[in-house]
């Protein structure tokens, strides 16, 4: 047996969907055909009061699940692809961010975002969206990159009772297998050493762990070990892990794959030399996708986002090599 | 006596319910009331922020939160529902606390004015976003019909002719529709969003035929009479009860004061203060108490002496509370519960 | 010929001139022709990215492209609208080269498929967000007004029944509506958003009822004959040059594809496709202007043989071309013109 | 004769309808009412077709001034508070940050933007919105602090071929006054020192900008020279100007209004470290709002933002004191 990424996430709902009353999904096609990604595939038989076809309507989509979680429920909300939540953004962080702060009483949501590039999907079908919400007080940003994480972390969101952006990678979709579901045991907030090393630290998240595990395993060929952290949530920020990273190897790179300004990179290197300053041994450096829309041509959007080869190149800046 | 009639195709409706009348038109007083001296508080200096009141649409607001169930109804009310609210069984207090900045307030200080709520009370704390609503309350439906608790609910909410051009009004009625839910939104078309006219608005004669484009039921009223107002809105709201998906009521009727307290509305054009549209629905409500005998004269002057103390009342424990002490301040925005 | 009638109340149309009608098949034809290319291509993994056609709407689509004036109007094309792109004048390279990545069309690459455009020729690049070009091509007359180029002029866009539940939509057609443009605004209602029916999108039964509440004039039309398609649009698009306003024009048909070509439609029940609604327009199209005598069969398979050796060409042409170049590419989102 | 912070922008927007044809107004109540502040009042009379009343619909608004954009037009559009932006947030990010990269076809369209927070205001007036904005490709973020600069930075916007997002900060509307609207000559783009020193920088921009001063001020008392620079826009942000002033000081505060997850001083403090981390003395700092919707009560408001106290106790740590 083996699960995708996207089979953790579909598994994870259906978990839900069985184990408490209070979940329910909300969608574009969700229903009968199982969603643009099959995520919900199958559900709407077993729940047919708790699996709803959305229309065409991301504002009211959002706005129906905050009504409904101050109401007792948990929904998830399926964002047919993360760009499109640009139309539910003011009920995401007006309605629903400010909701605990004003009243006290908090909102469970879970909106679940289809991010990042795949080759061919162009400027509205690859944004990251983890940026955008986290800025906003009031929002959980969850960014899974293996697919323990996508099961796990999805459940802890939809049981925690805060809002959550849910950001899940299409490009991990089919692509990323694992064998099972288990996993170490990490809470939401905490980051994940997922490779250690002592040269440098690379801070990422979602689909960029991945490239970095790639990058360092190149460099690992010249004997560098370089460690990988993945934040696995990018608000809360884990900055103990962080820190710890950095005060054993001195140096930081903070990778990822959204526009260049302002985001996690900014956040993570402000914060890391706020809290660390005296542990880095080199200027601390960023990665991110270049300062344009988001390309079609595979060519272009390939070295639009990092890319391996860029990062052992920032790496090898890093290393002062 | 209404001079516009309910254009769905509901049971005919017997004449209003003498008690809810005249509770109605207490509602009404007591919101005046309040209003009033809300506004002078701010022209004082007393409120910090805006003040937006509801003089003039009092009875198309109230004949809603007073026919509304205040044990399981919904009722999200807008900018201009002081009266709403109060027939909803909103304290009085929960409004001056809120004006005046007490930390007792609902909103602690956090939200002033308008902005307050209790959503634990079904009554959920608006946000300034004009529509954002219309979704939120679909949602709060959905969620009693998953838990088995939809039953003989409504949800209801209001907003202004100018809020019907925002995308989230469209979306979140639609959403209801499909979803055929148990909501009535009130459109008081008070002739101006902020001192934009109609036709700068929307290009239709009559906001009452959106509901066709919706597939639900559409009704008008003359929003400056109690008594058509009330026979109105408790016809949509009993179809919504009854199973007949959401009902769009519009009300026309005249904003008799500024946008907020801070404008002096001089935009609005002297024939249109002078013409039906303009008159007072409270002296209109008054009169078709007394004409129908439900209270006399004496018993409404009663009614205003005790609610003008039952504001002064409000205000005096508002005034004396302390506001939130910012060093003490919790600065969270989130719960964090369920986060190990 | 047509099963339905336009609802508005214009002047009675003549029968369509025969050098339109003809022109307007060649159109459906080319497109017909051009889309079974792409899903061909697609299918043998040549095209990267989702491949979208409009496959049983071309005679909807196709008599909007060719009543536009190609010299002045605007036209912002939807997924399904390669026929109204080629009726309006798009050349068929421009789309063989976006979609297969070419550096030389229109897009450079940088954006593929379906959202192409060419705004210097008045045919704007669609974004994704459904329902975000009513209010774009608002603006485009807007200018022209304020410019004093306005005159005969119209701008078109069109939506599927799905983007009507969008925001975007409802705001732009009201402010469209509010400014009294020229906008002809078509609603291709395919029975389905991608996999969502009718009835989980809205709860109207026509979706030509919402044209009332916006204040604009109706028209519906059964899209899947084309006499009827271009009596029915040349007579809103004539309304809205004259000075009619905004014109929303409701097709009734079915998509007769996937909602891409990774998608086998499977969930479009049997009955849909065999009803009125489900029978192509093309083969209609192609019998109307037999019966008309206005082009014989030979003449039209000559047609198809033409289009197709246009399409091979252009694909041929397309296949050579080199895709951008990532490291020559200029990484620049703004023009930064006037940045001193 | 004394020109206000609001005034300027009333005179930037009369001259450029003055000045050229292709400049528009468009908004909601900017008619005969003359806007909610006042910025365009009696324009009407003057420009009857060029100044228009928007209904309640921050999305078309935004598509309409795109599609005039397109066209040949200058659009200055006025949202009543930038806060309900929110709605228009896919049309300026979506629709006019990505055309020119799209089609090389620019969208010289202004977005006003009353921002920020004033006493009683409460989490729906109050907000800034440079960071959601500057985060997306395509769009140029411009932030006056002077009322010089509400006037020329206005006009330098409405003139630019791109996208700008004009964030005029309510506070300064009519407390800030000025003898003239001359001005240094700074083309947009550029920062500017505003308080010249030699102990730290604090970087910033917008009404913050006379909170440092305040703040360096009473630092002045005990000696200490602090130097202060406006960012003027936060997108393009002037690195050469910050980091020359970094340079002289070896010590940085980067200072906004927004909230504290990424944005400005994130991405400040990013690129100080990345391009001039040797020149620093101390470890950079930030200082932002507090992580919470902006409250309503004026005492709660009044420590949500940092005040003159916050950034001096804030120094005073930069300074090591
Ligand atoms: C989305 C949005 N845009 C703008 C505003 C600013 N605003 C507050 S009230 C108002 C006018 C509302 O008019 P209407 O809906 O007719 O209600 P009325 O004030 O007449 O009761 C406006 C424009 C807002 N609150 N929300
Ligand atoms: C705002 C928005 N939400 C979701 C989508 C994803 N999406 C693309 S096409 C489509 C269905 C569109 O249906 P309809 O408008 O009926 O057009 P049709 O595909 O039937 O021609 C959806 C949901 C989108 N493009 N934009
Ligand atoms: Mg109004
Ligand atoms: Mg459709």
């Amino acid at each position: 047996m083996s699960f995708t990424y996207i089979d953790a996430i579909q598994q994870a709902q259906l978990d839900l969907l069985r184990e408490r009353e209070d979940v329910f999904l909300y969608g574009q096609d969700i229903g009968n055909f199982g969603g643009a990604f099959k995520a919900t595939k199958g559900f709407i038989k077993e729940f047919p009061d708790r699996v709803l076809d959305a229309p065409i309507s991301e504002d009211a989509m959002a706005g129906m699940a905050i009504g409904a979680a101050i109401s007792g429920m948990r929904p998830i909300v399926e964002m047919q692809f993360a760009d499109f939540s640009s139309i539910a953004f003011n009920q995401i962080v007006n309605q629903a961010g400010t909701h605990f702060y004003r009243t006290g009483i908090p909102v469970p949501i879970t909106m679940r975002m289809p991010c990042g590039g795949t080759p061919g999907s162009g400027p509205f079908h690859s944004q990251m969206v983890e940026t955008l919400y986290a800025h906003y007080p009031g929002i959980v940003g969850v960014t899974p990159a293996t697919v323990a994480d996508a099961y796990h972390l999805l459940k802890a969101s939809v049981l925690l009772d805060d809002p959550v952006v849910f950001c899940e990678h299409k490009f991990l979709y089919r692509w990323l297998k694992s064998k099972s579901l288990d996993y170490d045991g990490l809470p939401l907030g905490a980051a994940r050493i997922t490779l250690p090393g002592k040269h440098a630290t690379v801070v990422t998240y979602s689909a960029m762990v991945h490239e970095a595990v790639r990058a360092a395993n190149r460099l690992a060929e010249e004997g560098w070990e370089i460690e990988v952290v993945d934040l696995r949530s990018v608000k809360p920020l884990d900055m103990d892990t962080v820190i710890a990273s950095v005060a054993r190897t001195g140096r930081l790179l903070a990778l990822g794959e959204a526009f260049p300004w302002g985001g996690v990179t900014a956040e993570v290197v402000s914060r890391v030399v706020a809290e660390g300053f005296h542990l880095l041994d080199a200027p601390p450096m960023r990665l991110n996708s270049k300062d344009t829309p988001i390309p079609y041509h595979p060519d272009l959007w390939a070295v639009h986002r990092p890319t391996p080869e860029s990062i052992v190149q920032k790496l090898r800046e890093l290393l002062n090599l | 006596m209404s001079l516009l009639k309910s254009t769905s195709n509901e049971l005919p409706v017997k004449s209003v319910d003498g008690e809810l009348m005249r509770r109605t038109l207490r509602v009404m007083i007591l919101a005046r009331t309040l209003e009033s001296k809300l506004s002078s508080l701010y022209k004082a200096g007393k409120i910090v922020g805006g003040v937006y009141l509801g003089t003039g649409q009092e009875a198309f607001s109230a004949s809603l939160g007073c026919t509304l169930d205040q044990e399981k109804d919904i009722f999200a009310p807008l900018i201009r529902d002081q009266a709403g609210r109060t027939g909803f069984g909103e304290e009085i207090i929960d409004a001056t606390r809120t004006y005046l900045g007490s930390a007792k307030g609902p909103m602690r200080g956090r939200d002033g004015n308008i902005h307050r709520g209790r959503p634990d009370r079904r009554m959920p704390a608006m946000i300034s976003h004009l529509g954002a609503a219309v979704s939120l309350v679909a949602g709060m439906l959905v969620a009693r019909r998953m838990q088995g608790k939809l039953d003989g609910v409504v949800g209801a909410t209001c907003v202004g002719d100018g809020a019907t051009s925002t995308g989230a009004f469209h979306e979140g009625l639609n959403m209801a529709a499909v979803e055929k839910l148990p909501l009535v939104v009130l459109v008081a078309d008070n002739q101006f969003a902020y001192s934009t006219p109609r036709d700068r608005q929307f290009a239709c004669d009559n906001l009452v035929k959106r509901a066709a484009g919706y597939g639900v039921s559409g009704h008008e009223v003359d929003g400056t009479n109690l008594e058509a107002c009330l026979t109105t809105i408790q016809s949509a709201v009993r179809a919504a009860r009854e199973g007949g998906g959401p009902q769009l009521v519009v009300g026309r009727l005249l904003r008799l004061c500024g946008h907020g307290e801070h404008d002096d509305g001089s935009y609005v054009p002297p024939d249109l203060k002078d013409s039906e549209l303009g008159r007072d629905c409270l002296e209109i409500g008054i009169s078709q108490v007394v004409a129908r005998g439900l209270a006399g004269e004496e018993e409404i002057m009663q009614w205003q002496m005790e609610t003008a103390k039952e504001v002064q009342n409000a205000v005096a424990i508002s005034q004396k509370e302390e506001g939130p002490d910012p060093y003490k301040e919790d600065w969270q925005a989130v719960s964090e519960r369920g986060m190990s």
